[in-house]
């Protein structure tokens, strides 16, 4: 099955962008696709490669930079949103593309099921 | 239809939205904050045992492990781990997260 | 009201397939981003030729009350881009009566007219849909 | 001493837990969201009057005119500009935000 | 626990003063971060030679709930730090009566001693003090 | 009178940091001082230099930089927090500095009022 994911938070300050990551993983783990990560609101901020969390913590930026470089997944930042909360190519990590709004609602409709995590 | 719920019931009324608003046979799944709503002995305990007559309700066990609640679960709730989750999503035509 | 459309130009992938959209609105507007960032949203769904609703429950209904001014916060009013959906073919606007109720509030109040449902009728719509996008 | 309430009440326990705690001849200043706790005719409308007895309530009006509730406020309620709540805040010896 | 504590250079320009500090903890753990740097906070304060007290009500009484595990969802168990803090000479910790019991919990569920206070008494407590920090 | 005061969340995100720079100035125009502005959680997130709002929007970082550097007012960031977050010197707006929680503990012990603006 193919399944769009959307991530609404930043990173470390609520839980919503750890489910989304560890659902993904689940998800390739069973088989299934991931047709896109789009990330929207706060969730742009799970793409700045300027992250440095703690060492004895997850790098919750990486995490995401290696789902997408292991398994091709679409990793999908929303540039209205991105701009607003200084996120641009500049300081984007890899494996993230920014882009418009028009991918979220795409991936609505190409994905078999969408599942939101957010706040 | 499945509903994700993320926010503990004690503290906003998401829970008790997500209850009136579950038709009887769909499926409720407690995440993160969400998963106080699963446990004994507290002040929502009862209104989550009656809605168990209509719905199936499940709870992440990670979630629930995190915040040391392993032995609190009511009885009855179903407890999965993430793999669970993405069947419980596939197994539904569609997701309403209760935010 | 958005720097983009990105993603429009891939319509050809998806032309044909027409699904139910739902967008759940239940925060207030203001107080934070999410009535704001939703609506950007569903402007840009338009485009995309989806079958598309909106609905508003608890304090979701407060994004669509009369006589915002938000001059003294210095912040956008965008409660009149409510009125524009029209306009963008975004017809089916739901309002849950019990929400509107605890408010001391009536649809007089609303910037828009709306469809009124109870929570029961709600969730019957929310329960036919394909894709549902919570704010 | 002073406190701040920015949540609405009628998602989330905040308001209620502050009135609770406010004690006699306190202030509470309702701000941001917590400004629909200052409204008639709502599911809450009743509790904060009651407390009114015994604390003073004002509410941010920028806040309350942001979101179209400029005629809505209870009576008895004061109404103050961010200079206001300054003042608020400087004539309190400390000012609990209640998040 | 944190990376610095810049600013305790700085201490000459304080001493001498003395200020009640309260920490309010309302807000669960791992949902969100505000729990975890809370703790972070209370622990640079330690150096500070103040008055220190911390408050846990609401959902802030999860943070200390025993046998936390987290390592299925990746994240760090801060849980133990909280039995630390008393080699900080940080010793008043209080709890909310009514916000335990509506959890079904009991001080015995708790990773560390602390001091059960009524609403009544704790509301006395924040009163008293100078500076109430809210997480 | 010196007040302290303390920013918790994200600009855009959340209202706390419109209202606590619209209480700064407040306080200023009223001829009191603010002592610092102190940015914790999200809140660090107000100091990216990297922000481009929509042209008919406030710019919230601007508006502190100007704010600081119009009424000398120190704006400090604190360093765990931007770390975990992905705001360091290189992405720093004008104005801000980058330093420890101990300013804020110093803050509340030499302003006369400390206020929490947050979520």
């Amino acid at each position: 099955m193919k399944f769009g994911i959307m991530v609404n938070e930043g990173p470390y300050t609520h839980e919503a962008s750890d489910t989304a990551y560890l659902f993904a993983k689940a998800a390739l783990e069973k088989g299934h696709q991931i047709h896109r990560v789009f990330f929207y609101h706060d969730g742009v901020n799970n793409a700045t490669r300027l992250t440095e969390p703690p060492q004895d913590d997850r790098n919750i930026v990486a995490r995401w930079s290696k789902l997408a470089a292991e398994n091709q997944v679409d990793l999908v930042v929303c540039v209205a949103a991105a701009l607003r909360r200084g996120i641009r190519d500049e300081n984007l990590a890899e494996g993230f593309r920014i882009s418009g709004l028009g991918q979220l609602i795409e991936s609505g409709i190409q994905a078999d099921r969408l599942v939101v995590f957010g706040d | 239809m499945l509903h994700t719920v993320n926010k503990s019931p004690m503290e906003r009324n998401t829970l008790e939205r997500c209850l009136q608003y579950a038709k009887k046979g769909s499926a409720i799944l407690l995440i993160e904050d969400g998963v106080y709503g699963a446990l004994k002995g507290t002040t929502v305990t009862d209104k989550v045992r009656k809605a168990m007559k209509d719905v199936t309700i499940y709870a992440l066990y990670p979630d629930i492990e995190a915040r040391g609640m392993q032995d609190r679960a009511i009885d009855g709730i179903k407890l999965v781990d993430y793999g669970g989750f993405v069947d419980l999503v596939a197994e539904h035509r569609n997701v309403q997260s209760w935010l | 009201m958005s720097e983009t459309t990105g993603g429009v130009e891939m319509q050809e992938d998806v032309s044909g397939v027409v699904k139910k959209f739902l967008y759940v609105n239940r925060k207030a507007p203001y107080g934070t981003i999410y009535a704001l960032e939703s609506l950007e949203v569903v402007l840009i769904a338009a485009a995309f030729d989806q079958d598309v609703s909106l609905v508003f429950l608890d304090d979701g209904v407060y994004q669509l009350v009369k006589g915002q001014h938000t001059k003294t916060i210095d912040v956008k009013n965008f409660s009149p881009t409510y009125r524009a959906l029209e306009g963008y073919d975004i017809e089916k606007l739901y309002v849950e009566k019990e929400s509107l109720a605890a408010r001391g509030l009536t649809p007089e109040d609303l910037i828009v007219p709306v469809t009124l449902l109870s929570a029961a009728e709600m969730s019957d719509l929310m329960d036919g849909q394909d894709i549902v996008l919570s704010f």
